[in-house]
């Protein structure tokens, strides 16, 4: 009976693991020509798994978690939000895929499974409630993305990008492990509750302090902290650019609600040993990103870089600490998953006469002459993520920067924005090729329906119409933050 | 008397249709309606005088608009005429009519006649509205207005670098006197609560033995804002030290030099000394700082005005010193005396501007005196009216029996300086005098040059131009022709370089004929009014009128009244002796004092002074400041700075990023000992 | 009152007229344009011609909770109305300096501007702490493009001089903005105004906000963003940042500063005195040397602007309703002096003051007016800059007679520097064959010239229209600062007399400094 | 029974010469892959001994699941070895870096 | 004593093992003393009692992990002389660091807990019932309570077993890997020269 109630309460796992295996199948009979029938299908089945993460969030408001499985899973608002964002960023890598891989005849049946196990890997990892859960979603996600990274085996950069992420990741993971083994040894549990209980919020041993920092470290490699960060430019310029996409989003959502949940449930009873890390490691990757993003050409690792940076300022709200700053960072998770959707839709659509990607900024000079709204896309997006407002990008800061002050972080707070500066002159940069350069002429591909559709959505989404969403996406957040504050 | 509003606003009226009709106007119509504005205003400002002058009529405020109101400070557009004002309305509206009148003959060829009549309209308007202030700003409103105008007029010839660099500088050193004038409003106002002229000297006495702090000291109340004030005086009126601008504005046309620079607004100082008369009389250190400075600008300008050659430098510079007389004397108290002189002055300071600028259109503007001589009989009338100017300036008279203008108010002047018998009245006297000795020598010298001896106009290349000009034109060697071959045959023989002048036209001569009439008699028939016992009546309170001085000045030692004789007279034969009989004695002189000479000549070095103090320092410190600070410092150190240190770090963090893995590798490891290390320190 | 919401509408009509001339063409893009500025115009002489003057402290107020975190919160006190009334006065003026002269991407170009209005009405109608910053913030982004495509030869430098370092400047008020929210507990303007900040807190807020406003003013020194700008931007953009973009940080001192943090303010007072002066004397001086008439004008635009500190930090009446005056007047005339610099940049296609010289031959008009407009950016009387001007000194000598002095020789300076720059291009000699070629003004540049001569004249010589509105609006702020205001320096004492006798002898008008 | 402390030491230095494995080798992917192994190894030994210390069987059942990604992990990490040689030619470590910057 | 002697052998051994296998320059000698260190690790894990994860130690690493590796070092027909070569430039650093990592562990979680180590209480929740071998006792807790994960686990190969395809799997076995961006990026005019030679200097006939 506990098991069916539980398998009835992952139905959204389980629709993945089921239709995965399925279309394995006709993957398997169809090979590469029925790739595009398996990537729709995948979608759908997408949708069908948000919808079923749905209620979670609108009913279980307030923190009325499911537990599943032991309480090794947790079904909660927060889970459910971050859920959606994993399944909006694979859904959409979804859409982009097959016309970008049909260009080199690499498209691959097995690409939207992967995906697939990737997003049941994600869901895993948001929803776990127990080291081991957490180990496995993790390890799920981890090795779907070494391959998808490498997917364009015939290219060297995808391969030399799938290897280095391979051999970091598998670093990481061990650190995350030995991490957990410390904590295991001195809690004497895995489970989050369990760890929370067993730490207290005296004083804490040194073993648990050292599992709690290997923990730490683990999961800051998964969103690209730094200094954990160094795999992420070579990694999102080396992959194919849709399956860049799928980094700068879903897996990124999934490991930091899966930080979130370590932190503030798990470790939620002693702030103050990893908040000083967690501020650490904010302003370090937003000076850092920053940094790096002025040095480059390339605009994918420029919106690596930019990732680093963005993640800084999320960690901002997670060294708050509070349920403002938790709330904070899902609203700036939200915004910052369409604003990487957006940057890649265009990233995806630069392409020169031959097809081929065009990567370089410098050819994309004078693109508001030659293509006006894809310009104009793109720089609603730069000034997005640089947080200028009034676009909607401003508002993931605003909200973080103001769960930072209420939480009497306002040095960090200011430090933060001060850097922030910094990081705009990056973003300015490239509007400034894309509005006051010359014309190159070098882009001449033409986006496909649908990419265009995603960004038209998520342009609107960015400009100053979002800010109308504010209410609702603050109330989606606020019940999900919640959820990670039941103990309180 | 609501004529005052037809008075001060028909110049104005004038000015805007003439300035904005422009050349699509034309010159007549332009004139016409300019000079007739001003003929109106005048013949409107006479009955008022005339009215006050009878006695029968009173201090009127005439309400305008409402213009400023900040919290305490509530001040507005107002015409108040009272026996000061008179005065001054029939002056300005008197001289500005005549020189309208006169411009019409000098600047007939001009092609921007409309302009030039819009300026001279705008400035009477500014000017009377100075002069009908009521409040401190008002007054600033016409200080600045005649400032503007002056401006306007000085560079009227806006092509000649000169023309624009003395426009230029009487603007600005004119608002070095403003700093001061504005400081003294506010001042005013901090101790007051108010602008308002006639507040103020209402409660001007409840100053006494009252300090205010300036500037992190403690003054008196009274001296520190009589100062400040008298600072704008002292610019406008071209007072020692800001002085300078007064000879550059000769640059203007000729009569612009006579309305502006001469008859109304350079006496803008004094008139404004006198009106706050009340307030300075509670300070003696003002008065005697003005009696200081009235004096020294007496003596220092009438000391340069004896080596100037260029006939209106000379009149420039005689007009200074004048009005160091008027200063000094309001500065001893005789406020009258000073108002009187400023009246007459106006009158025949007016007279010997409009008569050099009668020599200049007759000498095809050529200015410098040294290329004159013997004119009188090519132009007589001029001759007979700058004569008449002389004697007036000189102050030529007979006590009790008559006296040109100048002899009233100067040697009232110079009486009460005496009379008022304080060491600063007795230098004021003593400078006075001998500036007295000086004018009357410059001033025969300027007639003695330029109307006397023989032509020395070949030397001039103004002539020789002239000259040139009427070979080259048909219609002109027409008119000369009969003289063509003896003017040749002249040429070398008589200096006349074969230019013959001629005499200036009509609507010329005709100013020049009133205000010879003016200089001849306004002194005779004033002085009762202005400087009797019984000119408390008169002044109806509107300046301080010190009855006991004016007594004192009558019981002075005979020669102190002969004194100012006894000067004019061996002005008038020095120069007589050096310009007439033995013309060789002012080059020995200059061979035996050189140094004295181009010290005066170079008119004590004030220009090259301010030159190398203010003027280059300020250049040089713009630039400083623009390629040190700004770019220098400011940016380098900010913006480019922080730019510079950001690239430096990309770089650094683009460098770090090797493509390694081990050093990747390495550097996770760095933060994880990092991180475990601040663990166990902490 | 007006029954609708005319606010927001105003706000609206830019924004569409924006979208508009974003897709269309350029002779229906400034169309459009010039239609929809017109339109704020007549909305903005409606706003103010029903502005109930000594009624309701905020008015006009809308209010709508469509937001989380902040609120749609509009209303206008007499200061605010003044600037916007100035705003939609400066906008059709802007879209008339870039008829002709702007030929590339207009539809963007006017789009900009429009969106920048919207912007700025925006900023000056914000009651709401957040809502003020997203709009004082976001006029970055156009005025960045506008600088960035339409500007001159350096102007990526001068574009991104000018976003980062305002940005910079303005970030950290958010932070502070944040902690205000927070210890207040509402994001409401006037409630805000009225709430006394614990003093600790008000040094550290008020630096923050000091930080922003200071680079938006522009204060010395941190003004060398200005001459960079406003040498690269388009006339018009000069003309906007000039005009409303600077006061901005006026504004933002009025209403923030001062009201939130009075006794923060009053500490900090010396130190704006002291930058201010600098500000007076430096930048002068640094004028006075310039070679490129925008410069000039832009260095004269900070020596300006840092009167209006000097009467805003003067606590007193008559140094805030002087410094509203001079951010008024400063907005006309130094628009108009950049509109003239355009008027002949648009015929010779050069700034440098050499290539000109002797206009006033050829361009009798445009000499007269240039010349009205110089004597009002000198401050001579009659002219809307004397008013400001004077009260503002006034002000600030009831403080300290020491910085009065220092500030008023901004007026020689002043002079000198405008002069030297109307005496090289307008007198003198006809020089260039091709300056002297150019034709006077034409219909269109007449119809910008006589709207801005005119306010410049209405605001010297009747300064109440615009002051009136502002009076009771000042009052509070006087009433708010004074809890904090310092004693001044140039106080009447009394020898041996008592006060009271004095007082006596003075009868009504009792010494006002004399406490 | 040998103590805990023992075991955590031993581990201690196992993981740390995995670490040194990844960072010091410059020529061969593979010694990386099995530094990798290595760490994995001394979590394991880690989760082994504080699972019989603590006489729970959790620690067991995670060594178990370790064991299973890690072999899931090698096949990967093999895998993408063998397609990046393919294309390069070399495994060298050094040679990994076309991408910087 | 027969424990601790076994303890500190297998210690030893182990520790030996990885420090060979990490700087051994043949990578097959690397593999054989990885196998190597697998087998001390296992003796370690039984002196625990932990015998079922010894045996799994030894049959996935040595029997399938290993292996593995083996193949896949031979298959990739690397020249072995090439990999000679030293540390890289940071070694130092690198070395200091992980000494510090080291010292910091040890040091850090034995001594500053003076004497014996004290980690958590003992569970509760998944206590070794008494009775029951530990191979039955993990059986039995893995399928019921960590069923779930167990089911992911079998996910997790799912992927790898992809993965390993996707990766590798070749239609054509000897097809050279191809950079289709740079073929792509080909352009005639670099590929092709056209000549126009003159008359007469052309071919050679």
């Amino acid at each position: 009976m506990d098991f069916l109630h539980s398998l009835f309460a992952v139905s959204a796992e389980d629709l993945l693991s089921t239709s995965v295996l399925v279309l394995l199948l006709v993957a398997a009979w169809g090979g590469d020509k029925a790739s595009r029938a398996i990537s729709i299908v995948a979608f759908a089945v997408l949708v069908g798994a948000a919808a079923l993460a749905v209620p979670a969030l609108t009913a279980g408001a307030g923190g009325a978690a499911t537990s599943a499985f032991g309480g090794h899973i947790k079904l909660d608002a927060f889970a459910a939000f971050a859920k959606l964002l994993i399944y909006v960023g694979s859904g959409v890598t979804l859409i982009v895929a097959p016309a970008y891989f049909d260009r080199f005849k690499a498209m691959r049946a097995e690409f939207p499974l992967l995906i697939l196990l990737a997003a049941l890997g994600m869901g895993i990892m948001v929803s776990a409630n127990d080291l081991l859960t957490l180990y496995i979603g993790l390890e799920l996600n981890s090795l779907a993305a070494y391959v998808l990274a490498a997917i364009l085996r015939a290219d060297g950069r995808s391969a030399e990008a799938g290897l280095k992420y391979f051999v970091l990741g598998s670093l990481a993971s061990g650190i995350l492990l030995y991490g957990i083994s410390l904590t295991y040894g001195f809690t004497g549990t895995t489970s989050f509750d369990g760890i929370r209980v067993a730490l207290g919020t005296g004083a804490l041993s040194i073993g648990a302090t050292f599992g709690l920092v290997f923990v730490l470290a683990g999961l800051a490699f998964k969103i690209s902290a730094a200094p954990f960060h160094m795999w992420t430019p070579d990694v999102y310029e080396g992959a194919p650019a849709p399956v860049t996409t799928f980094f700068a989003t879903a897996p990124k959502v999934a490991a930091l609600a899966l930080l979130m949940r370590v932190s503030l449930d798990a470790f939620g009873g002693q702030p103050g040993a990893w908040q000083q890390i967690v501020i650490f490691a904010s302003l370090l990757s937003i000076v850092i990103g920053a940094l790096g993003a002025i040095g480059q050409d390339n605009i994918k690792r420029l919106l690596a870089y930019s990732s680093i940076n963005n993640v800084g300022f999320m960690l901002i709200g997670l060294a708050a600490g509070t349920a403002a700053g938790a709330s904070a960072m899902l609203v700036y998770l939200a915004i910052y998953v369409v604003s990487s959707v957006a940057a890649f839709v265009v990233v995806l659509a630069l392409r020169d006469e031959a097809g081929n990607a065009i990567e370089s900024i410098a050819q994309l000079g004078g693109l508001s002459r030659t293509r006006p709204w894809l310009a104009a896309a793109l720089a609603v997006v730069m000034f997005s993520l640089a947080g200028i407002p009034p676009l909607f990008g401003f508002w993931g800061k605003f909200l973080v920067f103001q769960a930072a002050v209420q939480a009497h972080l306002v040095v960090l707070a200011a430090l933060g924005i001060a850097a922030s500066v910094i990081g705009a002159f990056y973003y300015l940069k490239v509007v400034k090729v894309l509005y006051f350069d010359d014309a190159t002429d070098a882009v001449q591909g033409r986006e496909e329906l649908a990419n265009r559709a995603l960004l038209l959505g998520s342009s609107l989404f960015l400009s100053p119409l979002g800010y109308l969403l504010t209410p609702w996406l603050g109330n989606l957040a606020g019940s999900a933050a919640a959820a990670l504050f039941h103990f309180a | 008397m609501s004529h005052i509003l037809i008075i001060v606003f028909a110049p104005l009226v004038a000015a805007i249709i003439a300035g904005l009709g422009n050349k699509r106007l034309g010159a007549v119509p332009s004139k016409l309606i300019t000079t007739g504005a001003l003929f109106v205003s005048c013949a409107l400002s006479w009955p008022i005088f005339l009215a006050f002058l009878g006695g029968h009529a009173e201090t009127t405020v005439t309400p305008v608009l409402n213009w400023v109101h900040s919290g305490d400070l509530n001040f507005a557009w107002a015409l108040q005429v009272d026996t000061l004002t008179a005065v001054m309305l029939v002056v300005v509206t008197s001289v500005s009519a005549l020189v309208h009148l006169y411009s019409w003959g000098y600047m007939s060829e001009d092609p921007d006649q409309p302009r030039f009549f819009a300026y001279l309209s705008l400035f009477t308007f500014a000017m009377l509205m100075l002069v009908t202030a009521n409040n401190l700003v008002q007054m600033f409103f016409g200080w600045e207005g005649v400032g503007l105008a002056s401006y306007l007029l000085i560079g009227f010839w806006f092509r000649k670098p000169s023309a624009n660099a003395a426009a230029m500088k009487a603007f600005v050193v004119n608002r070095v006197g403003d700093l001061g004038f504005m400081l003294g409003i506010f001042g005013v106002f901090l101790v007051f609560g108010t602008v308002s002229i006639p507040v103020i000297l209402h409660e001007a006495p409840g100053l006494a033995g009252t300090t205010i702090g300036f500037l992190g000291f403690r003054f008196d109340t009274a001296t520190v804002l009589c100062i400040l004030l008298f600072i704008g005086a002292m610019g406008k009126s071209a007072q020692l030290g800001l002085h300078t601008w007064l000879p550059d504005a000769m640059e203007g046309p000729t009569p612009v030099s006579a309305l502006i620079h001469a008859a109304t607004m350079v006496t803008a100082g004094v008139f404004m000394v006198c009106r706050l008369s009340p307030l300075f009389e509670q300070s003696q250190t003002a008065l005697n700082f003005v009696t200081f400075i009235g004096a020294a600008t007496c003596f220092f300008a009438a000391t340069i005005g004896t080596t100037q050659t260029d006939i209106k430098r000379v009149i420039a510079y005689s007009t200074c010193s004048q009005l160091g007389y008027m200063f000094f004397a309001a500065g001893v108290g005789a406020y009258g005396g000073a108002m009187f002189h400023l009246f007459t002055h106006a009158f025949f300071k007016a007279l010997l501007f409009l008569g050099a600028g009668s020599v200049i259109h007759a000498m095809h503007h050529e200015q410098d005196m040294r290329y004159y001589g013997g004119l009188w009989k090519k132009i007589p009338l001029t001759f007979i009216a700058m004569t008449a100017g002389t004697l007036a300036i000189t102050g030529v008279g007979i006590d009790d029996v008559f006296g040109f203008a100048g002899f009233y108010s100067k040697d009232a002047i110079l009486e009460a300086a005496y009379a008022r018998g304080t060491d600063i009245g007795l230098f004021a006297f003593a400078l006075g005098v001998f500036a007295a000795l000086l004018t009357s020598f410059y001033s025969w010298r300027l007639v003695f040059l330029t109307f006397f001896g023989k032509p020395r106009w070949d030397q001039s290349e103004h002539i020789q131009h002239a000259v040139h000009d009427a070979h080259g034109h048909d219609d002109h060697a027409h008119h000369d022709h009969g003289h063509d071959g003896h003017a040749h045959h002249d040429h070398a023989s008589d200096g006349t370089a074969g230019y013959h002048p001629h005499e200036s036209p009509l609507n010329m001569l005709v100013p020049l004929g009133v205000l010879s009439l003016g200089a001849v008699f306004a002194g005779f028939v004033f002085a009762p009014q202005f400087l009797s016992e019984g000119s408390g009546e008169f002044w109806k309170g509107a300046l301080v009128f010190n009855e006991h001085l004016l007594h004192a000045m009558h019981h002075v030692p005979g020669w102190v009244k002969l004194a100012p004789a006894g000067v004019m007279l061996t002005g008038l034969a020095i120069a007589y002796y050096a310009y007439m009989v033995n013309t060789a004695l002012p080059a020995a002189f200059v061979r035996q004092f050189g140094f004295l000479y181009r010290f005066l000549l170079n008119k004590w070095y004030f220009d090259e002074l301010y030159d190398a103090v203010f003027v280059r320092p300020a250049m040089w410190l713009g630039r400083f400041f623009w390629n040190v600070g700004d770019i220098g410092i400011i940016d380098t150190f900010g913006p480019n700075g922080v730019a510079k240190v950001v690239a430096l770090a990309s770089r650094g963090a683009v460098r770090l990023q090797s493509g390694y893995l081990y050093s990747y590798a390495l550097v996770m490891l760095v933060g994880l000992v990092g991180a475990i290390s601040w663990v166990i320190a902490r | 009152m007006i029954g609708f919401p005319i606010l927001s509408l105003m706000l609206l009509v830019p924004l569409v007229g924006a979208v508009i001339s974003l897709v269309s063409d350029r002779k229906t893009a400034r169309l459009v344009a010039l239609a929809a500025t017109l339109v704020d115009f007549v909305l903005g002489v409606l706003l103010w011609t029903h502005y109930d003057i000594g009624g309701a402290q905020w008015q006009f107020r809308e209010h709508a909770a469509v937001f989380a975190g902040f609120d749609w919160k509009l209303g206008i006190d007499g200061i605010a109305l003044m600037l916007i009334v100035l705003t939609v006065f400066l906008m059709p003026v802007c879209i008339g300096a870039s008829w002709n002269s702007i030929e590339k991407r207009a539809g963007e170009y006017y789009a900009a501007f429009l969106f920048m209005e919207t912007l700025m009405i925006g900023v000056f109608a914000a009651q709401d702490l957040f809502l003020f910053y997203i709009m004082f913030e976001a006029g970055l982004i156009p005025m960045y493009l506008i600088i960035g495509i339409w500007g001159g030869a350096n102007r990526i430098y001068a574009s991104y001089k000018f976003f980062l370092y305002t940005l910079l400047g303005s970030v950290l008020m958010l932070i502070a903005m944040f902690w205000m929210a927070n210890a207040a507990g509402t994001t409401d303007i006037p409630t805000l105004m009225e709430y006394d900040f614990p003093p600790q807190a008000q040094t550290w807020l008020f630096l923050a906000f000091f930080a922003s406003f200071a680079v938006k003013m522009p204060m010395w020194p941190v003004h060398t963003w200005l001459p960079d700008a406003h040498v690269q931007a388009p006339t018009a953009g000069s003309v906007i940042l000039a005009g409303v973009l600077l006061k901005m940080g006026g504004y933002g001192f009025i209403r923030f500063s001062l009201p939130m943090f009075p006794i923060a303010s009053a500490h900090f007072a010396p130190m704006v005195w002291g930058l201010s002066i600098a500000a007076v004397v430096i930048t002068s001086l640094i004028a006075l040397v310039q070679n490129d008439m925008k410069k000039l004008i832009a260095y004269s635009s900070v020596a300006h602007m840092a009167i209006v500190t000097v009467g805003l930090f003067a606590f007193n009446r008559q140094g805030l309703e002087g410094s509203m005056v001079v951010m008024l007047s400063h907005g006309i005339v130094s628009g108009a002096l950049f509109l003239a610099v355009g008027v002949i940049y648009d015929r010779l296609h050069t700034r440098e003051i050499v290539r000109y010289g002797g206009l006033a031959i050829n361009m009798p008009y445009y000499a007269l007016f240039f010349l009205l407009f110089t004597m009002a950016s000198i401050g001579l009387p009659g002219t809307s800059g004397f008013v400001g001007e004077f009260l503002s000194l006034l002000g600030i000598y009831k403080e300290s007679s020491l910085i009065a002095l220092v500030a008023t020789t901004g007026i020689i300076l002043g002079a000198a520097y405008m002069l030297y720059l109307y005496r090289r291009v307008v007198f003198g000699d006809q020089k260039n064959a091709d300056a002297a070629a150019m034709p006077d003004l034409d219909f269109r540049e007449w119809a910008m010239m006589v709207p801005l001569a005119a306010a410049v004249l209405w605001m010297g010589v009747y300064p109440e229209s615009f002051i009136a509105p502002m009076r009771k609006d000042i009052g509070t702020l006087e009433a708010r600062v004074a809890i904090a205001r310092p004693k001044g320096d140039a106080d009447v004492k009394f020898g041996g007399k008592t006060p009271a006798a004095v007082a006596a002898t003075l009868g009504s008008a009792q010494l006002k400094g004399a406490k | 029974m040998i103590g805990i402390g023992h075991y955590v030491g031993v581990s201690a230095i196992m993981f740390v010469l995995g670490v040194l494995g990844i960072f010091l080798n410059r020529k061969n992917v593979i010694i990386i892959l099995m530094a990798i192994e290595l760490i994995l190894l001394s979590v394991n030994l880690n989760l082994v001994a504080f699972s019989a210390y603590l006489h729970d069987l959790v620690g067991q059942i995670f060594a178990m699941f370790v064991l299973t990604v890690a072999a899931g992990e090698a096949a990967i990490g093999l895998a993408i070895l063998v397609i990046y040689f393919r294309g390069r030619g070399t495994i060298a470590v050094d040679d990994v870096n076309r991408m910087k910057g | 004593m027969i424990q601790a002697i076994a303890f500190y052998l297998f210690a030893t051994m182990m520790i030996t093992s990885a420090i060979v296998t990490i700087t051994a320059r043949n990578p097959v000698h690397s593999v054989l003393w990885l196998i190597l260190a697998f087998f001390n690790a296992a003796g370690l894990m039984v002196l625990v009692g932990a015998e079922f994860i010894a045996m799994l130690l030894i049959i996935v690493y040595v029997g399938a992990v290993a292996v593995l590796f083996l193949f896949v070092v031979m298959m990739l027909d690397i020249d072995f002389s090439e990999l000679r070569g030293g540390f890289i430039r940071n070694a130092p650093l690198g070395l200091l660091l992980a000494a510090v990592l080291l010292g910091e562990l040890v040091f850090g979680i034995l001594v500053s807990s003076a004497g014996d180590l004290h980690i958590a209480k003992a569970a509760t929740v998944a206590a070794t019932p008494a009775g029951l071998s530990n191979t039955a006792a993990i059986g039995a807790l893995l399928y019921t309570r960590y069923l779930f994960e167990f089911e992911a686990a079998g996910m997790i190969l799912l992927v790898a077993m992809i993965g390993a395809i996707v990766l590798t799997h070749r239609q054509r076995g000897d097809t050279r890997g191809q950079n289709v961006s740079k073929q792509v990026a080909r352009r005639p005019q670099d590929a092709t020269i056209n000549l126009q030679p003159e008359v007469g200097k052309g071919v050679q006939l």
